[in-house]
C-alpha cells in the first residue's frame, strides 16, 4: 500500500497529472477461500482487515452486491458513542471507539473523527431519572459521561431553545465529551484499502444467490459471478442478513425496516455538537460541509426498498424546531432511506450458528454505524478462533432462547 | 381559479358543540334481534354500511367499525337511553355504554370548512366523496377523531375525547385563520 | 406514504394504520410442550422476506380492526388484504406460496 | 447610474409600469414586476453573484431555473434571512434585499479565493489523505474546513412566518404546465376527472415565454385559450408557484406552493408563506420538460458563460440582455434558436462554435441563412476574464476529439454554450421509475414505472411544441403518448473538450457548484473510486444544493469515458427527493409552538392552575407533580402532602389513569388469559390487583379490575400505558381469540376520578353520600359500590396505593370540577390536602409498591419484583412460559429489594449505582441500580428501592453507592418501609 504522507501529497500536488495508486483492486473471484465475508460495508470491510491483520488470516473475499459501503455505512448520519446503558454494550461499543480513536492513523486513511461531543437530552422527569441511571452506569464502566442542567446545554449548544414555555422543554441531558461523528464513506474506503492491502479480495457487484452447507457445515456460496468454496463464512449483511440466513436454512429474530435521514442544505457552522433526543424524536449535527444531518425513528413496516413514508420525516421535522426555532427557514436537500436490521432487545447478534463453518454478524438496527470497528475486530476473533471473544461472547443467537436478552430500548412506556 | 368566497358570513366558522349525550354500543348486526332491540329504543337500527350514520328525531346513530357505533342522543337522554338499551339488549351479546361525558364534539363549517379540515385530516372530503350523513373516524392532526357530516350544507361535526377537545378546538381556529381576514 | 385498502373502511392513508407484523403466527395450544428453543421460534424469530410478506395491521385510527394484508417488502406494492379468519388469496386459489 | 442599461425597450413578460427598487451587496439597483432576482441582475449588468463552494471562483448566472448552481444569495437579514437560494427562482418585489453566500468580505474581493491559488493542493478526496497528524487533530483542521464551507447563514431567531400543510385527493396530477401539462390537463379535464395542475412558475405556459416574445409559438391562440378553458374548469385546480418536489410510495406526491414569497416581508400576516401539499392521486402525468446541459471546456464557469437556452429565456421572457458580444458553443441545434433570438434583437453574435462537423437542424440553417458566423467542427477550449468572461479560444475538434488547426481568440462578453438537454426525470426516477440512455440524444429517457405515472413532452426528449401537445393530449387521457420518435436535436457529445494545453493545467467544470472538474473524475477513477456511487461521494460530484441537475450527465459520460466503457454500462445514480429543495418550516406545517403536540388536561385541571401546581409531563397528560404554598420548596411542599396524607386526609386527580369496560360472558377467560393472577372468584362488588405481562415474560402494565356485574368489569391501567394496554386487549382479541365474547369500551375519559386518602377518608366520604354505606363492614378494602357522592352519581372503589384508608370516587366527567371542590372544602373539621404525583410516589415506595416505568424497564419479571404470589399455576397466561427460560431462573437476576442508607438524611439519587464492595476504580462491578428513592417524613428517614442482583438473598448485606465525590453505604432490607402489615389500608 501506498501509503499518505505530507511528503507525498506535497509531490502530487506539484505534478499536473496527480498519479495516486488504487485505493483497492477489483480482482475476480477465486474459486476458493479460507473465509468469505459477505457483505461489503464497514463491519464487512473491517472484519476481512482484522482477520488479516489480528489472526493472520491471508486467504480472504469479501463479497458484495453493489457498490463497497453502499448499505447503511454510506446512508447513516454517522454518530458514534459509546454511551450504552448495560454493561455489555458499553464494553463492546467503548472497544469501537477506542478503535475510531486511533483508526485514521491504523489506516492512513482519513476518517475524520470528529469527538465534538454527544448530547441525550432529558423532556420529563422520567428521562431525568434514565438519564441519571445511564450516566452513572457508564462512569463507573469507565467511559466518559455527564450530566448538564439546561444552562449547561446552552452552553454547549447556543443554537438550542431552553425555554420552559415549550411542549417538552429540555429539563437536562446528558453528554459523551469523546462521542461524535466521522465521515461514514470514509470508514468503509479506509477499511478496504488497508484490507485490500493485506490481500483480502474485494470482489464488488457479486451477488451471493445461495450457501451450500453439507451435513450442518458450510462448504461454500452460490454466487452471481460463480460458486466459491469457503471454510468459512461470515454474513454481514445488515438489513439482508434474514435473506441470507434463509439460505442455510436459518430463522433469525430480525425484521427489516426502513429508517430514514435528510440533509439540509449547507449552512455555515451552527452546531457544532451532536444533539440527539428520543422523546421528541430527532437527532442532528452539522457536517464538516455545513450541512445538518438529522435522523428520527424508523418506519413501522418491514421493507427493503431503501425507501420510507413522508410521515416520518414530517414528525422528525416538528421535534426538530421545537428544539431549534430559527432553523424553520433552512431547507431539505436530500431525503434517503437505509435498511435496518432491528432485533427485539435492540442490540446485535455477533457470533456463530447452528451451522458450522457459518457466523453472523447482524441486528445493528439503526446504531451500527459506532460499532463498525468494534464489531470488526471482535467477529474476527469469533471467526479465526471459532468461539466468540468476551466482547460478543453476551451477543450470541442463542440469548433469544435462554432470554438472555441485552435490552437497549431503554426502558418501557411511562406510567404512573 | 381561487375559490371566490362569497360573503353572506364567515368563509368558516369554528365552534364548540353544546354537550350530547352519546353511547358506544358493540354487538352483531347480522342478528335481527340486536338491531330490532337497538331501533325499538332510538328510532333508528345501526347502519350496516361502513362509514354511514343514520339520523332519527331522537337519535344519530353512527358506524364506528363493523361491530361499533355511536349513538348520539340529548344529553338529558343518555342516562334512560343507556338503561333502555341494556334492557332491550340483555339477553343478547352486546355492549351499551354510555360516554357522552368523555367526548366533546365540534363544527366547522362555512364555504372554506373543507380546506380548514384538508389541513388535518388525510380523508378525501372532495366533491361526493363524502356525502351528506356520511361518518369517518380518522385522524386531525394528532388527535384521533370521528367526522360527521349531518346534512347537504357545508357543516362537518369533529368529536373527540375530551381532553383533547382544547388542542382541536385551538388547531381548528388556528387553520381557520388565513380564511378570515378582510380581504 | 402508503395507501391502504382497510377491509371495512377502503382506502386510508397510512397515518392512521399500525402495523403488526409478520402475520398466521399462532400461540401454541401447550407452551409447556415446547422446548426454550421452539418457544423462541414463536416468540422472536421472523420470516423477513425481500418479496411478498402476510402481515397483521390494525387500522386503529378508523375502525380498530385488525386485518391481514400481503405486500411486497421491495416494491411496498399490496397484494392484497383479507379478514383476519380469513384464508390468505393465494391459498383459497390452491397457489399456495 | 444608468436604469437597467441592458433592459430592452419591449418585449418580455415583465410589467414596465411596476418598477421595483432592491439591492444586491448593498447596491441599490432596479427591475420590474415580472422579474426574478437574476433577470434584474442581468438587467443592471451584474454578472458576478457569487463565489463557488470549494476554490471561491467568481461565478455568474448559468440558467434561468432551478437548476442554477452558481447564483446562490441569502435573501434578507435576521430572523426572515434565508440562505442559499438562486437568484434565478426569486421574483422580484419591492425593497428585496439579497447578498452573495460564502465570500468575504464580498463577492468583488474575497479572501476565500486563496484558496484558488493552491487548487492544486486539494484535488478530489484530498481530505482523506491527510490531517491525520497528530491523532485527534482533525479536530484541530476542522474547525477551520468548517467555516470555510458552508455557503450561507442559518437565520438568527424564531420566524415570524407561519406555513400551511394540507392534503389534497385527485384523480390525476398534471406536474409542468408547459405546452404538454397544459394539454394533459384540459383533456383530463374535459373526461370529467378531477385535476390538479401544478408548475413552479407564477403562470402556466411552461418555457413558451421562454423561446417566443409573445409567448406563444404555436401560431394560435392555443395558450391563452387553453389556460382560459382550464379555468372554467370546476373539476380542474391550477396551482402555480408550486413545486412538486417530492414522488412517494402508492402516488403520493409534495409539493411546495410559495404563497408569499413573491410578496416578501410585507406579506399580509395571516397568510402563510409556504404550503406544502401532500397530493395522493389514482395517477400521475409528469410533464416537467428538460434542462439544458453546460458544456465542459476548461475555464468554462467565468461569470457571463451561461446556458443557450437560459439566454434565450432572459432575452425573451424577461427582455434583457445578457451581454453585447456573445460566442456561443454547442454540440447540437437548440442553442442557434437562442443565438437568432440574441441575434434579432441586438446581440452581436461573434461566433457559432458547433462541435458536430456537419451541424445539421433548421435552426441551424436558418442561422446559416441569417448570415451568422458559424464555425462547423470547432470548440471553445479555454476562456479569459476574472471577473467576467473577456474572450474565448475556439479550434477545430476532430471526429475523434482531438484538436485541430490553430486556437484563435475572439471577444465577447457572454458565451451560451448548449450541451444538449437532459429530460427532468428526477421525479420520475424517485416513483420508482426505469431510464434508459438515448444514444442520439445524449440523455437519459424514461422507461417504465411500478407506479401509475405516464410521461409527456420535453422529458420524453420530444421537442416541437405541437408534438408535445399531442403527447400531453395522450396522457391526459391516460394512454401512454404515442411513441414517437425523440425530436430533441441529436448531440455530438464531447465530454470534455480537451483544453488548447495538455499539458498544462486544466480545470474544465463539470459540477459548478462543487467545483468538481473533469481532472477530478479522472483522478478518483485511477483511484479506484470507479463506481458511480464512489465518485460521487468521493468527489462531492452533485452534492450540491443543485443536486447536479445540469453537470449529471456529463460527469457520468466523463466517468464512463475514463473507465472506457459505454456510458449506459455506467448507469445514473438515483435520484432522491426532494427535486428543489423544501423548508423545514413548511414540513413542519402547524406541528410547532403550542400546537406542537396535543397537551391533555383533566376536568380538573383548571383548579390545579390557578392553585399554582407544578405540572409533570406524563405522556401527552398534564399531572400535577406537587402543589407548592408560597415559597415552599419541592421537598418542603412533598413532605407536607405526604404527611397530610398519613395524618389526616389528601385528594389526588387520578383522573388519567386508563379506564376500559370489558363486557361479555367471556370477560372472566379473557382476565384470565391476559393477567397473571385468576379472575373466576372475583365477586359482583369486588376489585382486584392484576399483572400484565409482555409475552416475552416482562412486566407490561397493572391495576385493579372492579367486577361491575356478572359479565361486565372495569380494568384500569396506568397513564402512560392506557391506550397501549387497550390496543394489546385489543390485538389478543381480535386476532388470536376471536371466539371469545368480550367487547372492550375504553371510558378513561367519561370520569373525573379523585383519590382520597388518609385516616379520616371514610369520615369525608360519609359526609359526602347517603346511599353508600361506608363502615368497614359494609365496605370493605378492595370492593366497590355505587351511589352518589356529593350528588353526583359515582362509582366509588376502597382501593389503595398510598397504604392508607382510601377510596377513588369516579363521576361523570363534566362534574370532575365541583367534586374536586367539594372534598377540598368537605368540612372544617377535617383539612383535606390536594397532592400531587410525587407525593403519590413517596407514599407507594414507603409500602414498597411497584410503580411500572420506575421498578419496571420491560426487563423486569414478576418474579424480580418478589411477586410470585400473583402468578396463577392453575392456567396459562400471556408471558409464562417465558418465565420458565433457563435465564429466567438465574438466582443472580436483579429482583427488588428496600434499601436503608446508613445515613438516614441521604436521599439516594435515583438511578444511583449499586456496588457489593467499595469503589476500587472503573470498570466497577455494578450489582444492581436505585429505582426510586425519597425523603420519609412518616419514617423520618430517607427509603430507596432498588434492583439487585441476588435480591432478598443479600439482605442486611451492606452495599456501595457511588455518588458524587463520594461513597454512600446502605443495607438492604425488606422493601416494605412502613405498616408492613397492612394495617392502615385495612382500618
Amino acid at each position: 500500500m501506498t501509503r499518505y504522507s505530507i511528503f507525498r501529497l506535497a509531490r502530487n500536488a506539484l505534478a499536473y497529472r496527480p498519479n495516486w495508486p488504487r485505493a483497492w483492486r477489483s480482482p475476480d473471484p477465486r474459486p476458493a477461500y479460507d473465509v468469505v465475508i459477505v457483505g461489503g460495508g464497514g463491519h464487512g470491510l473491517a472484519t476481512a482487515y482484522y482477520l488479516a491483520k489480528e489472526h493472520g488470516v491471508s486467504n480472504i473475499a469479501v463479497l458484495e452486491k453493489g457498490w463497497l459501503g453502499g448499505g447503511n455505512t454510506g446512508r447513516n448520519t454517522t454518530i458514534i458513542r459509546s454511551n450504552y446503558l448495560w454493561d455489555e454494550s458499553a464494553h463492546l461499543y467503548e472497544k469501537a471507539l477506542q478503535l475510531y480513536e486511533g483508526l485514521s492513523r491504523e489506516l492512513n486513511f482519513n476518517i475524520m473523527l470528529s469527538q465534538r461531543g454527544v448530547l441525550n437530552l432529558a423532556h420529563n422527569e422520567h428521562d431525568l431519572k434514565e438519564m441519571s441511571r445511564r450516566v452513572r452506569a457508564i462512569r463507573l464502566n469507565g467511559i466518559d459521561s455527564e450530566m448538564l442542567d439546561p444552562q449547561g446545554v446552552k452552553a454547549e449548544v447556543p443554537v438550542i431553545n431552553i425555554s420552559r414555555q415549550v411542549r417538552y422543554p429540555i429539563l437536562g441531558a446528558s453528554l459523551q465529551r469523546r462521542g461524535g461523528v466521522a465521515r461514514h464513506d470514509a470508514v468503509a474506503w479506509g477499511f478496504a484499502r488497508a484490507a485490500d492491502a493485506r490481500g483480502v479480495d474485494i470482489v464488488q457487484n457479486c451477488e451471493v444467490t445461495g450457501l451450500d452447507v453439507v451435513n450442518s457445515r458450510v462448504r461454500g456460496l452460490r454466487t452471481s459471478r460463480g460458486t466459491i468454496a469457503a471454510r468459512k463464512v461470515g454474513l454481514v449483511a445488515a438489513g439482508h442478513s434474514s435473506v441470507l440466513a434463509a439460505m442455510a436454512g436459518l430463522r433469525l429474530p430480525i425484521e427489516s425496516h426502513p429508517l430514514q435521514a435528510m440533509v439540509s442544505e449547507p449552512i455555515k457552522p451552527v452546531l457544532n455538537s451532536v444533539v440527539m433526543s428520543n422523546t421528541v424524536h430527532v437527532y442532528l449535527s452539522q457536517s464538516d460541509k455545513g450541512e445538518l444531518v438529522i435522523g428520527a425513528g424508523i418506519d413501522g413496516y418491514n421493507s427493503y426498498a431503501q425507501r420510507g413514508s413522508f410521515q416520518i420525516i414530517e414528525g422528525q421535522m416538528g421535534a426538530l424546531l421545537e428544539l431549534f426555532p430559527s432553523f424553520s427557514r433552512l431547507r431539505m436537500l436530500r431525503q434517503w432511506g437505509g435498511i435496518v436490521d432491528v432485533c427485539p432487545d435492540a442490540s446485535p447478534i455477533v457470533g456463530k450458528t447452528p451451522v458450522e463453518g457459518l457466523y453472523i454478524n447482524c441486528g445493528w438496527g439503526t446504531g451500527g454505524f459506532k460499532a463498525t470497528p468494534g464489531s470488526g475486530w471482535a467477529f474476527a476473533h469469533t471467526i479465526a478462533q471459532d468461539r466468540p471473544h468476551a466482547l460478543n461472547a453476551p451477543f450470541t443467537l442463542e440469548r433469544f432462547s435462554t432470554g438472555a436478552l441485552i435490552d437497549e430500548h431503554g426502558a418501557a412506556a411511562v406510567a404512573h | 381559479m381561487a375559490d371566490r368566497v362569497v360573503r353572506d358570513g364567515p368563509a368558516v366558522t369554528v365552534t364548540l358543540c353544546p354537550p350530547r349525550g352519546r353511547i358506544n354500543l358493540r354487538g352483531d348486526a347480522g342478528d335481527p334481534a340486536f338491531t330490532a332491540g337497538v331501533a325499538g329504543v332510538v328510532g333508528a337500527e345501526p347502519p350496516p354500511v361502513a362509514n354511514t350514520g343514520r339520523s332519527e328525531a331522537e337519535a344519530v346513530v353512527l358506524w364506528l367499525g363493523p361491530d361499533e357505533w355511536l349513538i348520539e342522543v340529548a344529553a338529558a337522554a343518555e342516562a334512560e337511553t343507556t338503561v333502555q338499551l341494556g334492557n332491550a339488549l340483555a339477553d343478547l351479546h352486546g355492549s351499551v355504554v354510555a360516554v357522552g361525558d368523555g367526548h366533546v364534539t365540534l363544527s366547522v363549517s362555512g364555504p372554506r370548512s373543507l380546506d380548514v379540515l384538508a389541513k388535518g385530516m388525510t380523508l378525501d372530503l372532495g366533491p361526493g366523496r363524502f356525502p351528506a350523513g356520511r361518518c369517518a373516524r380518522s385522524l386531525l392532526a394528532k388527535v384521533p377523531v370521528l367526522l360527521h357530516r349531518p346534512g347537504e350544507q357545508r357543516l362537518y361535526e369533529i368529536t373527540v375525547a375530551r381532553s383533547f377537545s382544547d388542542y382541536a378546538l385551538h388547531w381548528l381556529q388556528d387553520a381557520a385563520l388565513e380564511y378570515l381576514q378582510p380581504g | 406514504m402508503l395507501l391502504i385498502s382497510c377491509p371495512w373502511c377502503g382506502q386510508r392513508d397510512e397515518s392512521e394504520f399500525t402495523c403488526g407484523g409478520e402475520a398466521h403466527i399462532l400461540r401454541p395450544a401447550d407452551p409447556d410442550a415446547l422446548s426454550d428453543p421452539e418457544w423462541a421460534d414463536y416468540l422472536f424469530m421472523r420470516t423477513n422476506p425481500k418479496g411478498r410478506h402476510r402481515e397483521r395491521w390494525c387500522h386503529t385510527h378508523g375502525c380498530g380492526r385488525w386485518f391481514n394484508m400481503e405486500r411486497d417488502t421491495a416494491t411496498h406494492d399490496i397484494v392484497s388484504v383479507y379478514r383476519m379468519g380469513e384464508a390468505p388469496p393465494d391459498d383459497r386459489d390452491g397457489n399456495s406460496s | 447610474m444608468t436604469s437597467q442599461p441592458y433592459r430592452l425597450a419591449e418585449g418580455g413578460v415583465i410589467d414596465r409600469t411596476r418598477p421595483l427598487t432592491f439591492s444586491f451587496n448593498g447596491r441599490r439597483l432596479t427591475g420590474y414586476s415580472g422579474d426574478t432576482l437574476a433577470s434584474a441582475l442581468l438587467a443592471n449588468g451584474v454578472h458576478l453573484v457569487g463565489r463557488s463552494f470549494k476554490y471561491h471562483r467568481p461565478r455568474g448566472i448559468l440558467t434561468a431555473g432551478t437548476e442554477e448552481p452558481n447564483a446562490l444569495v441569502q435573501l434578507e437579514a435576521g430572523n426572515r434571512s434565508i440562505p442559499n437560494l438562486r437568484a434565478t427562482r426569486i421574483e422580484l418585489y419591492n425593497g428585496l434585499s439579497a447578498a452573495s453566500v460564502n465570500c468575504w468580505p464580498g463577492v468583488r474581493f474575497d479572501a476565500g479565493a486563496l484558496i484558488d491559488a493552491v487548487h492544486r493542493l486539494v484535488p478530489a478526496g484530498f481530505y482523506y489523505k491527510t490531517f491525520m497528524w497528530p491523532q485527534g487533530g482533525w479536530h484541530v483542521y476542522e474547525r477551520l474546513i468548517r467555516r470555510m464551507a458552508g455557503m450561507g447563514r442559518a437565520p438568527e431567531g424564531a420566524d415570524p412566518d407561519r406555513y400551511e400543510r394540507t392534503n389534497a385527493h385527485c384523480d390525476v396530477l398534471i406536474i409542468g404546465a408547459g405546452p404538454a401539462g397544459l394539454a394533459a390537463a384540459v383533456t383530463a379535464g374535459r373526461s370529467g376527472a378531477s385535476v390538479i395542475l401544478a408548475d413552479e412558475r407564477g403562470q402556466p405556459g411552461g418555457s413558451l415565454p421562454d423561446v417566443a416574445s409573445d409567448g406563444d409559438v404555436t401560431g394560435t391562440s392555443w395558450l391563452g385559450d387553453t389556460i382560459a378553458e382550464l379555468q372554467s374548469m370546476t373539476n380542474v385546480r391550477m396551482f402555480t408557484r408550486t413545486t412538486v418536489t417530492g414522488y412517494f410510495d402508492h402516488n403520493f406526491l409534495i409539493a411546495v406552493e410559495r404563497v408569499t414569497d413573491h410578496l416578501g416581508p410585507g406579506a399580509p400576516a395571516h397568510l402563510p408563506r409556504q404550503r406544502l401539499w401532500r397530493i395522493r392521486t389514482s395517477r400521475v402525468v409528469l410533464a416537467t420538460g428538460a434542462l439544458e446541459r453546460p458544456l465542459v471546456f476548461a475555464n468554462n464557469d467565468r461569470p457571463g458563460v451561461m446556458l443557450a437556452g437560459s439566454a434565450r429565456a432572459y432575452v425573451n421572457r424577461f427582455a434583457v440582455l445578457p451581454g453585447r458580444r456573445a460566442v456561443v458553443v454547442t454540440n447540437n441545434d437548440s442553442a442557434y434558436e437562442a443565438a437568432l433570438d440574441l441575434h434579432r434583437n441586438g446581440v452581436e453574435i461573434a461566433a457559432v462554435a458547433d462541435l458536430r462537423a456537419v451541424p445539421v437542424g433548421p435552426a441551424a440553417e436558418a442561422a446559416a441563412a441569417a448570415g451568422l458566423n458559424i464555425l462547423r467542427g470547432h470548440a471553445v477550449v479555454d476562456t479569459n476574464g476574472r471577473r467576467r468572461v473577456q474572450a474565448v479560444h475556439v479550434a477545430g475538434i476532430g471526429l475523434d476529439g482531438s484538436l485541430t488547426g490553430p486556437v484563435r481568440a475572439l471577444h465577447c462578453d457572454l458565451v451560451l454554450m448548449s450541451g444538449g438537454w437532459s429530460p427532468a426525470v428526477h421525479l420520475f426516477s424517485q416513483s420508482g421509475g426505469k431510464l434508459r440512455y438515448d444514444e442520439m440524444l445524449g440523455a437519459f429517457l424514461p422507461d417504465g414505472s411500478r407506479q401509475h405515472v405516464l410521461c409527456a413532452g420535453a422529458m420524453n426528449g420530444v421537442a416541437e411544441t405541437a408534438s408535445c401537445i399531442v403527447q400531453g393530449q395522450d396522457a391526459g387521457k391516460g394512454d401512454v403518448p404515442a411513441a414517437s420518435e425523440p425530436t430533441a436535436s441529436t448531440v455530438d457529445a464531447h465530454w470534455p473538450i480537451p483544453a488548447r494545453n495538455r499539458s498544462g493545467e486544466v480545470r474544465q467544470f463539470v459540477d459548478f457548484q462543487n467545483d468538481v472538474t473533469a481532472a477530478d473524475i479522472s483522478l478518483a477513477v485511477s483511484e479506484g473510486y470507479q463506481s458511480v456511487e464512489h465518485l460521487k461521494r468521493y468527489t462531492t460530484l452533485g452534492m450540491g444544493t443543485d443536486q447536479g441537475k445540469t453537470g449529471n450527465v456529463p460527469g457520468i459520460a466523463i466517468l464512463a469515458g475514463s473507465l472506457g466503457v459505454p456510458l449506459p454500462a455506467v448507469g445514473t445514480t438515483t435520484f432522491r427527493p426532494p427535486y428543489d429543495p423544501v423548508t423545514f418550516g413548511a414540513i413542519a406545517g402547524r406541528d410547532v409552538g403550542p400546537l406542537a403536540d396535543p397537551v391533555r388536561q383533566t376536568p380538573m385541571h383548571a383548579w390545579h392552575a390557578e392553585t399554582g401546581a407544578v405540572f409533570e409531563d406524563v405522556g401527552q397528560w398534564k399531572r400535577p407533580f406537587y402543589y407548592p404554598l408560597a415559597s415552599e420548596t419541592k421537598h418542603d411542599a412533598v413532605a407536607r402532602e405526604c404527611m397530610a396524607v398519613r395524618r389526616a386526609a389528601g385528594i389526588m386527580d387520578a383522573t388519567t389513569l386508563g379506564k376500559i369496560v370489558l363486557s361479555g360472558p367471556d370477560a372472566v377467560r379473557f382476565l384470565n388469559r391476559v393477567y397473571t393472577n385468576a379472575w373466576g372468584g372475583l365477586e359482583v362488588g369486588r376489585c382486584r390487583y392484576g399483572l400484565m405481562l409482555g409475552e416475552d415474560g416482562m412486566v407490561l402494565d397493572d391495576g385493579v379490575t372492579a367486577r361491575l356485574a356478572e359479565d361486565r368489569f372495569l380494568m384500569t391501567t396506568t397513564t402512560g400505558n392506557a391506550s397501549r394496554v387497550l390496543a394489546w386487549l385489543e390485538e389478543w382479541l381480535q386476532t388470536e381469540w376471536p371466539e371469545l365474547d368480550v367487547y372492550l369500551t375504553s371510558v378513561t375519559e367519561q370520569f373525573a376520578t379523585v383519590a382520597l386518602a388518609g385516616p379520616k377518608a371514610r369520615a369525608i366520604l360519609t359526609g359526602l353520600t347517603s346511599d353508600i354505606d361506608v363502615s368497614a363492614e359494609a365496605f370493605p378494602f378492595m370492593s366497590w359500590r355505587g351511589g352518589h357522592v356529593a350528588g353526583f352519581p359515582a362509582r366509588v372503589f376502597r382501593i389503595s396505593y398510598s397504604g392508607e384508608l382510601a377510596y377513588e370516587i369516579s363521576v361523570p366527567a363534566r362534574h370532575g370540577l365541583e367534586l374536586w371542590a367539594v372534598l377540598l372544602r368537605s368540612g372544617p373539621d377535617y383539612a383535606v390536602t390536594p397532592f400531587g404525583t410525587e407525593a403519590m410516589h413517596v407514599l407507594r415506595a414507603e409500602k414498597g409498591y411497584l410503580m411500572v416505568g420506575q421498578e419496571t424497564d420491560g426487563t423486569v419479571t414478576p418474579i424480580d419484583l418478589g411477586m410470585q404470589w400473583i402468578l396463577s399455576t392453575k392456567k396459562d397466561f400471556i408471558g409464562r412460559r417465558s418465565l420458565a427460560r433457563s435465564a429466567m431462573l438465574d438466582p443472580l437476576r436483579k429482583r427488588l429489594v428496600g434499601l436503608r442508607t446508613e445515613d438516614p438524611e441521604l436521599v439516594l439519587p435515583e438511578g444511583a449505582q449499586i456496588l457489593p464492595t467499595a469503589p476500587s476504580g472503573p470498570p466497577e462491578t455494578m450489582i444492581g441500580h436505585v429505582t426510586s428513592s425519597y425523603w420519609s417524613g412518616a419514617l423520618r428517614r430517607s427509603i430507596a428501592l432498588a434492583l439487585v442482583k441476588g435480591g432478598r438473598d443479600r439482605e442486611s448485606a451492606t452495599v456501595h453507592v457511588p455518588l458524587e465525590g463520594r461513597t454512600a453505604r446502605a443495607e438492604i432490607c425488606d422493601p416494605r418501609f412502613y405498616d408492613p402489615e397492612g394495617l392502615r389500608l385495612h382500618g
